[in-house]
């Protein structure tokens, strides 16, 4: 099966819009496409399969079920992952566990395109700073919503697009030429990222004893074993009694 | 008119005044849309969803400010700075802001400060939270239900079902958390200045939190040790020998807490993220992590 | 064997002296005599054999080895299984293994006649309140032994009695005609009422933060499986902190 | 007669007051036997142990308030009131009370506020407590012990020494409990009114009691589901595929806190047996618990 | 292969230099010189091979891998045992292993030289008190040196010595006339002893809820069986809270 | 001179007094290493360290009260109070201790009870934590580690390794201790004396000195009990079967809380000594543990 420029061309907008951040869909709709399961059922409609793209989704997501974006991190780009992943496999007949192997290599190589556009829309921001001088809000709207989507648009469509047209071969050469150390270094990578969101969000916190609750947390999940939920449950009750102890008047009793 | 009758109408303004604006709950809804489409469009590494604060409010500051250039201007500055949160639970903060601007352009006494105090002390504590709910718990749950069905070609059971239950769950909460919080801030705005609900709900915010983001990062920051020392004939493995038994995660735990380190020392996150890619080439090259 | 009379009405007796209340023996006492371990030997006893009864009985507490009754709520009524399985168990000279399933789906039947004393002893409180707006101490005494006992002990020795007399066959109907859907739902019942045992305990409670003290108790013995006496040490010192924590004076120098 | 001194005596008026009634020590053990014995001979789900309360402290009344026909209405009225705690541990509260009333009854300044304060306060945390220590703990290792001889037909070391064991051990628990709470009560009175003692007391039940409630619950209330959802070919199990992924004991919290949830609505004991049967009986019967 | 007099006496000075208290090695030095691993390299020097010494330490060192010494209590005495064992078993040519069933019980009859020392050091503390009272510093800071370490060098060396010298014959004869009750004796007194270590610890705490906080460490070490480490990364969790919570000021707001 | 730089002269009075007598770090130093190699020299039951301290202290005390034979004595006095800590760690009370002797030979307004409750304060808590993390944790790694090469006959890398690193890493630890302790002295004396520092570090180190205190005894103490019950034809175990149901560690928990409890009621430690021993030989010959 050959995959034709325009469907190269849609399935980069299907990546686009598993973009985080792409207004389209919103937040939660990005977080909805990003994941495989989504993304390789809309390629396979591109494709003419949907039924066989739901498969190859289905089984690509298995590697990014606990996937989580916080703080703005990504630690892997399942969106990139998801519809290259599908695109290949089914253009070059493969079975779904041989494109998860592809899929892997290709979410970490994506978390560039990430890191490019935060990077990036720096610059925006800036711009909305001189307009806010100004007392410009028409203007920060507009900043805000048509560079870096123009941007984002460019980034995700042109590679993405690329590699599904020319397909599997120069993709592999791309992962062969990666595989072994490079490869480590990539996952490695991948693992060490979500760091910068964690301590985004924790430095964004600025209570008392921020760095205590944060190792306390820490130290309950990695050391119980619990389900995250039951750790959420814990620390609304160690949450509620601190609050209690913390506004507490002095007893007059005491 | 006696003096309790002034500090009252002085706390609410808009209650008592006829001439007060009043932001109808049109707009409210409205800016909840547009937050919960925009909130990422312009996401950068520098002040995360500030424009986007900006872009979900304006037409509340327009309806406020629109004839007072200089006040315009002031909140205009005062929604640029850093914002980031979990966008669905951390509405919740922004329907406040807006209950809190629409008192201060009628004049009740809330400064710079009350509002930008409240959504940095409660955005990093929203998104600890609201990630651990959302997507620390609900995605996986909702993927692990459908992708049996999507693993044998059932595309309505697979990507369908987990796409509509998704959406509709956390804009629902989204939706919730928005409005909640605009009338928590509405009917809580005295007590807020009186400053009995504030502190309360910051504290508790503030502990829950860091508790939660502490377990999330148990599971998201993935670094360990493949290093092995030859002793004698036998092998003593860096990760299980060593690092796990002084204390599980230590890698992890070392990592995050130098990227915060970093960010406190006022790093730049860019510069964060290319020392954090350094440790990786280094340290994977050499088979150290 | 066959049951006479006088014994079946003996095996009532030792039934109601097993209903939590019985003011003969005391509270204490009723949780003696409504263990089958205990009213097993009594039945035996009564029917000529009490070491046959003890082994009977002996087996019959197996199931019920966790029982609690907190709150007034009676899950299961081990009374009337141990009386009941142990007299029908040796009548009908079956092994004891054989009494045990004759006996659980016995317990839940039982809970019905507390369910019902429960429910009309209320009566009672309420004459008591009319004597105490007359200040008539002396009839309140009355009040609180005779008619509620004279009533316990007709709702308990009668059916006992009765069951014991026509003996397992009956008895067996009954139970036939129960298993399947019926007792499936009788046991949920039995697993359900606790639950206002608590609540009322709970409802009892007038401190503050009750509810999150209670949830902590419970997420730590689901999740950490203690034994209850190790929680309960672990209740001590965390009651001791939040006392100390609570009831401290601000101090002058922090 | 100084100032000092006029409080002094009126704070614990029987000390230096001749005239003074007495509770006799074996008036107070009486009134303990009349507890261990009755006190639950008219249980029932309006007030529970009200009318025991009454049915012990009978001859304490009799004492006090025996020739002052108002204040025995209202003694009376005052002890009628919903009341129920594990008798033996509990005693501990209906001792404190006994003092209390005889201060009370020699002038000493307490309402009938502080006594139902007391009883309220203690009821519910020392139910928690005995229940847990003694149900929970000491009869089950009484059981466990004795139960190996019985099942060889050993009638001595079998129930026999089970009954003696555990008689022996609570009534020796409620009797120390009861006398404790007295002199604890007499000795404490003047601390208790000055309010230094008692918060003590009471904010340590109130914390204890609700955790071991906590903990006597989840094993004491059985709910789980026998649900399951064909997935394609593979089957989820409601229970362990989803209940107990979100947080163990889901369903039995969630029956406890409705039943507690109905009781703070002011639903009465007896609706909501009722509506826990009805429960069982739709969920059983479609075998969804 | 026999040992000289000489040696007995250096491996004598040996085991002195490896008790607590030592001051020609500082307290560290004890530590170190008191493992097997390192005094069975030294007794393999004194007799000439030291790397049969090493390896007969690292043996005996085994058994005493979690050995503690805290406040001043000491389980067993590993100086003695490593000392002793590794000449014993080098002298009668036996296998490391069989050595350290010879060492553990000289382990356990050599605590008896440290009660007697921390008992006789009494004597020259209340010394030092008459001095004290003279404002005589320099007389102190002499009682404090020559007098206890005269007596610890002799009650050292002169057992270790003789020991060594006369050979495993008569230990081993002592040893085999303690096996059975006289041994477990021994073991248990050796458990028990660090009660009084902990016990002197404890004492020394002045503070609030000392002993809550005790139960609180032991019930989680002992449930959690958690390193630790992890178990002091907590205390630092909850010693943090504690102290923020129990010195703040009563809120103005709650 | 005004009111408030008498104060300020008083607080501190080496800074701004010319005539003070001044402790110079190389006399810091010394006393440093006369601790770290004498603090035991006269070890006993009694008063443990106390003769180690005044050993150490010794040259700073001579420097500070060298000519004055009644500040001589009361200083001596003073120190040769009970004293026992780890000696490492707990070095930094005495760097704290000389800089506030320092202070008080100045006129500073510092009392005996201020020196003696800093040092009873502290010698408790960092004794647990110093052994906690000395010969709990680091010289079981350090061991775990040099042994396997040890075992190979490997003299470098086994006993001589151990003893450097051991050395090296426990004697930079108490070095850095003592001065640490000493220099937040010297700079926080005038918070120490305001009250702000010292009791945030005091009610730190005595929440977290016993609970490490506590672990660290949980594998310190050790007592079981090897009795069996025959039951029927059954064997009860009395340590499986009912202590460790019970609560685990019982027994060693019991032991030492006995000890406690012994020394508490004064009891000196050599009769604690003697009554383990007791209870070590009866209930051993009877095999009850
Ligand atoms: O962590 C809070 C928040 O940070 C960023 O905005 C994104 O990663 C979101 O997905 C996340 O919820
Ligand atoms: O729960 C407290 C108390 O409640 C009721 O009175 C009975 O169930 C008792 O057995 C129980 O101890
Ligand atoms: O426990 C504190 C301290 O006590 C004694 O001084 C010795 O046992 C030391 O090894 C220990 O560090």
């Amino acid at each position: 099966m050959t995959i034709h420029l325009w469907q190269a061309f849609l399935i980069g907008v299907v990546y686009y819009l598993g973009q985080m951040g792409t207004p389209w869909v919103s937040l939660a709709g990005t977080h909805t496409i990003m994941r495989p399961l989504v993304n390789g059922a809309l390629v396979g409609l591109i494709l003419g399969d949907p039924v066989k793209g739901t498969i190859f989704g289905a089984a690509i997501q298995l590697p990014f079920l606990a996937w989580i974006g916080a703080g703005g991190a990504v630690p892997m780009d399942t969106a990139l992952a998801g519809t290259l992943g599908t695109a290949l496999g089914m253009a070059s007949n493969v079975s779904p566990s041989v494109a998860i192997t592809l899929a892997v290599p290709i979410s970490l190589i994506g978390t560039m395109i990430w890191v490019l556009h935060m990077t990036v829309d720096i610059t925006f921001v800036h711009m909305a700073d001189t307009a806010a001088e100004k007392g410009d809000l028409k203007r920060i709207d507009l900043l805000h919503v048509w560079p870096p989507q123009i941007t984002m648009f460019v980034f995700s469509v042109v590679p993405a697009m690329l590699a599904a047209y020319y397909g599997a071969g120069p993709v592999k050469t791309v992962i062969g030429g990666l595989s072994g150390t490079p490869l480590h270094v990539l996952t490695v990578i991948g693992g060490l990222l979500p760091a910068l969101g964690i301590a985004m969000n924790l430095q964004a916190m600025t209570g008392k004893g921020t760095l205590m609750f944060f190792l306390l947390g820490f130290m309950l999940a990695v050391y119980s074993k619990l389900p995250i939920l039951a750790i959420a449950v814990f620390a609304v009750i160690i949450a509620y009694i601190y609050t209690t102890l913390y506004l507490k008047k002095g007893s007059e009793n005491a | 008119m006696s003096d309790k009758e002034e500090i009252e109408k002085e706390v609410l303004p808009s209650e008592n005044n006829p001439d007060a604006k009043k932001i109808s709950k049109k707009e409210v809804v409205k800016a909840f849309w547009r937050w919960t489409f925009f909130s990422h469009a312009n996401y950068n590494y520098e002040r995360l969803q500030a424009t986007g604060v900006v872009f979900a409010l304006s037409p509340i500051l327009k309806h406020l400010y629109g004839n007072d250039q200089d006040a315009m201007k002031e909140a205009l500055k005062r929604h640029m700075q850093f914002f980031n949160t979990e966008p669905h639970f951390g509405g919740a903060i922004l329907g406040m802001t807006i209950a809190m601007e629409e008192e201060k352009s009628n004049g009740a006494p809330i400064t710079n400060d009350t509002i930008n105090g409240l959504k940095t002390g409660l955005m990093g504590p929203l998104a600890g939270i609201g990630d651990t709910l959302w997507q620390g718990t609900l995605i996986p749950i909702l993927l692990s239900f459908t992708i049996g069905f999507a693993s044998k070609g059932n595309i309505l059971m697979g990507p369908v079902l987990f796409a509509v239950l998704h959406l509709g769950i956390i804009w629902s909460i989204g939706y919730f958390s928005w409005m909640q919080g605009y009338s928590l801030g509405k009917e809580g705005i005295a007590k807020v200045l009186q400053g009995s609900l504030l502190p309360t709900v910051m504290t508790f915010a503030q502990c829950m939190g860091p508790i939660v983001i502490g377990a999330l990062s148990a599971t998201f920051v993935k670094v360990s040790s493949p290093l092995k020392i030859q002793l004698g004939k036998s092998v003593l493995k860096v990760q299980s020998g060593i690092l796990d038994k002084l204390v599980l995660g230590l890698l992890p735990l070392g990592i995050t807490l130098l990227a915060y380190y970093l960010l406190k020392r006022k790093f730049k996150p860019t510069t964060v993220v290319l020392i954090l890619v350094l440790i990786g080439v280094i340290g994977g090259a050499f088979y150290i992590i």
